[in-house]
């Protein structure tokens, strides 16, 4: 369903939506203020949201300023947002047991719908939810637990009104405001947000807020707002055709980039649309029984390129060809698009402060 | 949508049979518990399972039965790290868990009515053994086997009675050779392309199925290139380290191909420029 | 009933904090000892130094000349032989003592009569001088990492040996990076998983207790430090704490190209 | 008695060993009957934990000397913490002091339990083990492990993890742990106190040699019983500050060991359970005094197996006082104060589960230490445990068998919880006799 023509919910009325929320059976869970990030958790009351707090960012570094600013959205963005929910860092795919006699019988875990409302979802982050869903739902096989978790999802997206320095997602087409697939979408103003509903259940839910019409002067507000955060964005990824990455591995900036890597995997964590886990299992003391479990990967680790007496990407040098080859390029062959949606992350959240936006320039044949 | 009725969670197998094939390969035959399970699984030459070793964790092992065999599925595996040395020590009875098959085995039905050639290297390569078997069942699908098998030393060579077995048949050829051997070694010494010249295939009407190293396998496909082979008929087999064996994991990605689905078989000009391609 | 596999823990210089993985696990270690038969445990009570065992554990690093011939024994009596913790792995902190320009010196600064000291000059890990099958990083190692290696033995395979980087399991675990936001020097890139990144779920910096991953890019972070503003002989002391090794300081050993 | 002594006062150019109370051997001389030597011998190598920590940033000094010892490292921390905070002159917020007296409740629980269910409670079942114990006597073990588990959960609230914990500096704590936490946390103390309270009772019960020894308790004391501070005295009269220590405590070494004995004016003493409570046992929380009254308060006592008791009352002491620290429990504003280096000379002490443990540092203006001094309890138990033997083996009987005599020395190290591997089932044993 395409973005509805938006109405109007005034500041004060915004615990109404959230109200609402819960009244239809929905978990909130959104952007909270900790350890010096915006996270996403749990959480209960409006005054757990982020007001006023914006996020400096830039290569290698992350800190929040705090302002008198009401605002509760206006920020870009933190280390983590829908990925953790849907994919979590670590989840028992199956359990066996072994009985005295040897027999195996497998148990998979009651995998339950859980009705979780996600309140301020960037569009960065819209963006790679459909390219995890592509890869968990729409391709050979499907992810039951995946698929589970996505089924219970309402999804309220929020245009973004600031960029950080490390965003670029003008430059890839996923942002600053949000295209598709949420279920409501939220533009913030000084005096309260503009609504619009992408999904039949973002429309059963307006019925319920003192809507008003949305007026003129506020229209053009949000669109000089998008415009504001596009101008906003100092980086621009330029774009990669199929296989421009590919055929530059011999490219010496690899290297040079190698030197400066830590080979960390912080990038690949943080990306929301990394996709990379393995499995393990873990075998009770008594030995009856077993939990397989799959957890987060990266390829930035030895494990990723292991095979027996032979590691495929023995250099950092090729583990972090495979990262970024893989996400601007071969990406496209797999699903039709690059698998960078312009957030930043692997950037502000690189303890090696390598810049991908530049590096990915310079390999891609463009400039920085 | 998905795919197979048993992808994501192993199910429970008995070992019918254990044979020790050599020092460090074996051979288990396993039946699946469930008796609808059975009935309900089909697989092709050339497909894998995943099989689950309790408490240690999965490997992929390519499937060496035949289709149409009773209900056991024989996999020969090598002992080479944690799983397949647990693996190993099975008997007779013990149960493991195995979820499959995987992948897209060998193009059997393309090379049917041609000639067939199989070039292995390495110890005894398992997932071509599956469209050997195959084709030995049904001698009227296939004008002429051609099995050429290479090993480093004489020593590594096992089944040397199923390769006199099958050079016994009619319309088989076996060529074998070491790179390494003692004077009682009655074939080849030398590299295994080597053997190439003296195939009797017919190089412009047969499929080529290749598994071994990836650095054999590129020498050999591109020698039967020379040879007037069309680049389409030459099938390889990959490996790459491997996790979920449903796409999802990424650990055996080849630039934009998943090996468990998009592979493991994969057919030469897909993959030339991936061979031997460093960090790929 | 077939028999019990055998288990053997021995010490030699250490914290006793290793031991603990086994006597902190509460009924668990009931359960364990209804899978294997230990012989000589001593801190649990159970003597039989000598008693040839199917897997012999060892905390503690080699620091005495009695302790030479001891390590010798207990491998030549154990089908396996599995290290546990820093000091047995690595030579642990009391390897500091082979950074001293002059450790022979220090008994007699800290003894009246040093003569009465039977003390290395180093401080060494077990496999500089028996051959170690498996280890255990840490300090100290906790109970999942003893009771998965168990298990797996008892399986009859190898313990999987993840020397992963730290990062990784912070991200897992959703902790805040302490380097990103604060400026902390953590060590988290070099330093080998296991601990479940308890230091940056505390705010602070990790400082490699756990030892060194794989693939460390110790020089790389090194420069990282000084960016932070840290003084050459503060990032030193980063790198030289738990698991001294004074090759790994600086980049004036490995780890500053990519190879 | 032991070998040649020799007498020397340390001072802090010449520092002193950090070492862990580790492997002991007794050797004992029997000739006609009658006690001619006596060793009580520990050999664990030394691992010059004081060298360690010259050069070291004060920052660093929690993580470096946490590693002197696994089954008391919050002891070693805090003591630390203590000497470098009153140098720097830190205003700890009331949070942080409370919090370190949780954490520090924590270990006295998980090492006390851990003593009397898997150290000592064996002999008393002619076991030699607690996986024995546990065959004959499977709900006490179980509730043992249950109230041990209290004591890590405890440590790992504040530390992350019982074993060298990484939650305490110098200023207060990393991090405050949360609300829900806390709470979840509670439960589990709550329900620990009346397994304690009972483990207590039954400890109370068991059948105890009455042997009255003639020794100087000393413990820090505290209006609420000590763990992380007080001043310190004896039952003999002494009473003093942090600072004053070496005026009457001096160290010593003697050839057959490798922990450096301290005495208190040229005499042995007491330090650990019995001592503090001893010194203390007006201090208790009322629920305890009618739980002493009820088992007929034996305290002060003189009679050195009453330190099992002692432990057990510790435990449910340190049960109650957990609960009562997590009961208001809130999330400070921030769980450190900032830490301004100052140069100088410190000392810190506290009350670890085996007894007093007292630090000297000296730092410099760039807060890197320049010398340190660590006393630990085995240490000043040391003397009294050869002394103790002494006496308890001529009244045990010296005609006894050699194995009986081997079990009832244990028996008798084992109260001082030397350490938890000289306290267990291995010494080695060797009487010479002559007829
Ligand atoms: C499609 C396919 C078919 C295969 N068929 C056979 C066969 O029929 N017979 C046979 O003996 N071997 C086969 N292999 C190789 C076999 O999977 C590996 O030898 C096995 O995974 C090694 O596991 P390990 O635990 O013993 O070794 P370790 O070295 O301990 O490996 C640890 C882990 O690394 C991964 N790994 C290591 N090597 C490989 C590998 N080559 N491929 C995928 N993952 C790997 C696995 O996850 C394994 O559990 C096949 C591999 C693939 C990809
Ligand atoms: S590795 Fe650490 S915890 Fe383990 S014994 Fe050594 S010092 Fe203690
Ligand atoms: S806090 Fe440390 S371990 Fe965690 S991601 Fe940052 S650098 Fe890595
Ligand atoms: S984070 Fe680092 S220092 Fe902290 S416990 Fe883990 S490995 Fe040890």
């Amino acid at each position: 369903m395409e973005r509805q023509a938006p109405r109007f919910l005034a500041r004060q009325n915004f615990p109404l939506l959230l109200e609402q929320l819960v009244e239809h059976g929905y978990r909130l869970h959104g952007p909270q203020v900790r350890d010096g990030a915006i996270v996403y958790d749990t959480f209960h009351s409006v005054d757990q949201l982020p007001r006023g707090v914006q996020d400096q960012q830039q290569v290698g570094s992350y800190r929040l300023i705090t302002s008198s600013n009401k605002r509760l959205f206006h920020w870009a963005n933190g280390p983590q947002a829908l990925k953790p929910l849907l994919q979590p860092a670590r989840e028992v795919l199956w359990q066996a047991k072994r009985d005295a006699n040897g027999a195996l019988a497998f148990m998979v875990p009651e995998s339950s719908i859980a009705k979780v409302a996600v309140i301020g979802v960037k569009a960065c982050d819209m963006a790679a939810l459909a390219l995890q869903d592509q890869h968990f739902l729409q391709g050979e096989y499907e992810d039951p637990g995946y698929r589970a978790r996505r089924e219970g999802l309402f999804l309220v997206a929020v245009d973004c009104s600031y960029a950080a320095d490390t965003c670029f997602c003008a430059s890839t087409g996923d942002g600053p405001s949000a295209q598709t697939g949420f279920d409501l979408v939220l533009t913030e103003l000084e005096t309260g947000y503009l609504i619009a509903a992408g999904s039949d259940k973002g429309l059963s839910i307006l019925p319920h807020l003192p809507l008003l019409d949305a007026q003129p002067q506020d229209l053009d507000i949000a669109q000089q707002q998008h415009a504001d955060v596009v101008a906003m964005q100092s980086r621009a990824l330029q774009p990669i055709p199929i296989g421009g990455l590919d055929r530059q591995r011999g490219h010496p900036q690899w290297q040079d980039i190698a030197d400066r890597c830590l080979g960390c995997g912080n990038c690949t964590m943080v990306c929301p649309t990394c996709f990379c886990h393995h499995q393990k299992d873990e075998l009770a003391i008594k030995g009856d029984e077993s939990q397989h479990v799959r957890e987060w990967d990266s390829c930035f680790g030895e494990s990723h390129g292991e095979l027996t007496g032979f590691q495929v990407r023995k250099t950092i040098k090729h583990r972090y060809q495979q990262w970024m080859i893989h996400k601007l390029d071969s990406w496209q062959e797999q699903y039709g698009r690059s698998g960078c949606t312009g957030c930043g992350r692997c950037m502000s959240w690189c303890p090696a402060d390598i810049d991908f936006v530049k590096e990915a320039n310079v390999l891609g044949g463009g400039s920085e | 949508m998905s795919r197979d009725y048993q992808t994501q969670t192993p199910i429970a197998a008995r070992v019918v049979e254990f044979i020790q094939e050599s020092d460090a390969i074996f051979t288990l035959r396993l039946q699946l518990e469930d008796a609808a399970e059975r009935a309900r699984y089909q697989f092709m030459p050339g497909q894998f399972n995943m099989l689950y070793l309790f408490g240690v964790g999965e490997v992929p092992i390519s499937i060496v039965s035949d289709p149409l065999d009773d209900d056991i599925i024989d996999h020969t595996v090598r002992v080479v790290g944690r799983v397949t040395r647990g693996l190993a020590q099975l008997k007779k009875g013990d149960r493991l868990g195995l979820r499959g098959p995987f992948g897209h085995g060998w193009p059997l039905a393309l090379a049917r009515d041609k000639d067939l050639l199989i070039v292995t290297g390495g110890l005894g390569c398992a997932p071509v053994v599956s469209a050997i078997n195959y084709a030995l069942k049904r001698p009227e699908h296939y004008r002429k086997l051609s099995i050429v098998q290479g090993v480093k030393h004489a020593n590594d060579l096992i089944w040397q009675h199923r390769y006199d077995d099958w050079r016994e048949r009619e319309g088989v050829e076996v060529l074998l050779a070491a790179d390494e051997a003692g004077p009682a070694w009655p074939f080849h010494v030398g590299r295994i392309t080597e053997l190439l010249d003296h195939v009797t295939t017919a190089y412009d009407n047969c499929v080529v199925m290749i598994c071994g190293p990836e650095g054999l396998m590129q020498r050999a496909a591109e020698l039967l290139l020379e040879k007037g082979v069309p680049p389409y008929s030459i099938y390889l087999s990959m490996e790459r380290n491997m996790q979920c064996a449903v796409g999802h994991c990424g650990h055996c990605q080849l630039g934009a191909d998943f090996i468990c689905k998009d592979g493991p078989v994969f057919v030469y000009p897909d993959i030339r420029e991936r061979l031997l391609q460093e960090g790929v | 009933m077939a028999t019990k596999p055998t288990v053997a823990i021995h010490k030699f210089s250490s914290c006793d904090g290793c031991q603990l993985a086994l006597l902190n696990m509460g009924e668990a270690l009931v359960d364990l000892t209804g899978r294997v038969d230990i012989k000589h445990f001593a801190e649990a009570g159970v003597l039989d130094e000598s008693a040839h065992v199917d897997i012999a554990f060892v905390e503690g690093s080699i620091v005495t000349k009695l302790d030479t011939q001891r390590i010798q024994q207990i491998r030549k009596n154990a089908r396996y032989l599995i290290t546990m913790g820093a000091c047995a792995t690595s030579g642990g902190i009391q390897a500091l003592k082979n950074l001293a320009k002059h450790p022979a010196s220090w008994p007699a600064d800290i003894y009246p009569q040093p003569e009465f000291i039977d003390s290395l000059d180093r401080s060494e890990p077990i496999k500089a001088h028996v051959k170690v099958d498996f280890e255990l990083w840490g300090c100290p190692i906790n109970s999942r990492q003893i009771s998965a290696a168990i298990g797996a033995m008892l399986e009859g395979v190898m313990p999987r040996d993840d020397r992963e980087k730290l990062c990784i399991e912070c991200k897992r675990q959703g902790h805040v990076c302490t380097l990103i936001t604060q400026g902390e020097p953590c060590m988290g890139p070099v330093t080998r998983t296991g601990c479940g990144a308890l230091c940056p779920e505390f705010g602070r910096a990790c400082y490699g207790c756990y030892g060194e991953s794989e693939l460390p890019k110790n020089a790389v972070l090194a420069r990282r430090f000084l960016g932070l503003g840290l003084l050459t002989d503060q990032v030193e002391r980063r790198f030289q704490l738990i698991h001294p090794e004074p090759e790994r300081t600086l980049g004036l050993g490995h780890g500053g190209q990519d190879d | 008695m032991g070998g040649k002594m020799t007498e020397r006062r340390v001072t802090i150019d010449v520092p002193s060993l950090a070492r862990v109370e580790g492997e002991g051997a007794l050797h004992l001389k029997i000739e006609q009957g009658t006690l001619q030597h006596l060793q009580f011998k520990i050999y664990e190598p030394p691992r010059f934990f004081e060298k360690f920590l010259e050069g070291r940033h004060y920052s660093e000094v929690p993580d470096i000397v946490a590693r002197i010892c696994g089954i008391c490292p919050v002891a070693y921390q805090v003591s630390a913490v203590n000497a470098l905070e009153s140098l720097f002159e830190v205003e700890l917020t009331p949070w942080i002091k409370q919090m370190r007296r949780l954490l520090y409740c924590g270990e006295w629980i998980q090492s006390h339990s851990l003593h009397i269910h898997l150290l000592a409670l064996p002999d008393y079942f002619h076991e030699t083990t607690v996986l024995g114990l546990a065959a004959k006597q499977p709900d006490a073990v179980k509730r043992g492990f249950f109230i041990q588990e209290a004591g890590n959960r405890l440590i790992k609230f504040l530390g992350g993890r019982s074993v060298h914990p990484i939650g305490l500096q110098v200023g207060g704590f990393h991090k405050a742990p949360s609300l829900a936490e806390a709470a979840e946390l509670h439960r589990y103390i709550e329900s620990a106190l009346p397994e304690a309270i009972a483990m207590a009772e039954w400890v109370a019960r068991l059948d105890m040699p009455d042997e009255q020894q003639s020794f100087t308790s000393v413990a820090l004391t505290s209006p609420h019983y000590p763990l992380e501070t007080g001043r310190l005295k004896s039952d003999r009269g002494l009473d003093i500050g942090v600072d004053d220590y070496e005026t009457y405590f001096t160290e010593s070494q003697c050839p057959h060991s490798t922990a450096l004995w301290s005495l208190l004016k040229g005499e042995n003493y007491l330090v650990g359970p019995l001592a503090r409570l001893n010194l203390n046992v007006n201090g208790l929380p009322p629920f305890l005094d009618r739980l002493l009254a009820k088992l007929g308060n034996p305290f002060p006592s003189q009679n050195m197996f009453h330190s099992m008791l002692a432990r057990a009352v510790e435990i449910c002491f340190a049960l109650h006082e957990a609960s009562e620290l997590l009961r208001n429990y809130k999330v400070p504003d921030t769980p450190s104060v900032p830490v301004r280096v100052k140069a100088g000379e410190c000392c810190g002490w506290s009350e670890a589960p085996r007894g007093l443990l007292w630090h000297r540092y000296q730092v410099d203006a760039e807060g890197i230490i320049r010398a340190a001094k660590i006393v630990p309890p085995t240490s000043q138990n040391q003397a009294r445990i050869e002394q103790d033997l002494a006496q308890s083996l001529q009244a045990f009987g010296l005609e006894h068998s050699d194995e009986a005599l081997r079990l009832h020395s244990e028996k008798v190290i084992r109260n001082y919880d030397p350490c938890i591997s000289c306290a267990t089932h291995f010494l080695r044993f060797s009487a010479e006799r002559s007829p």
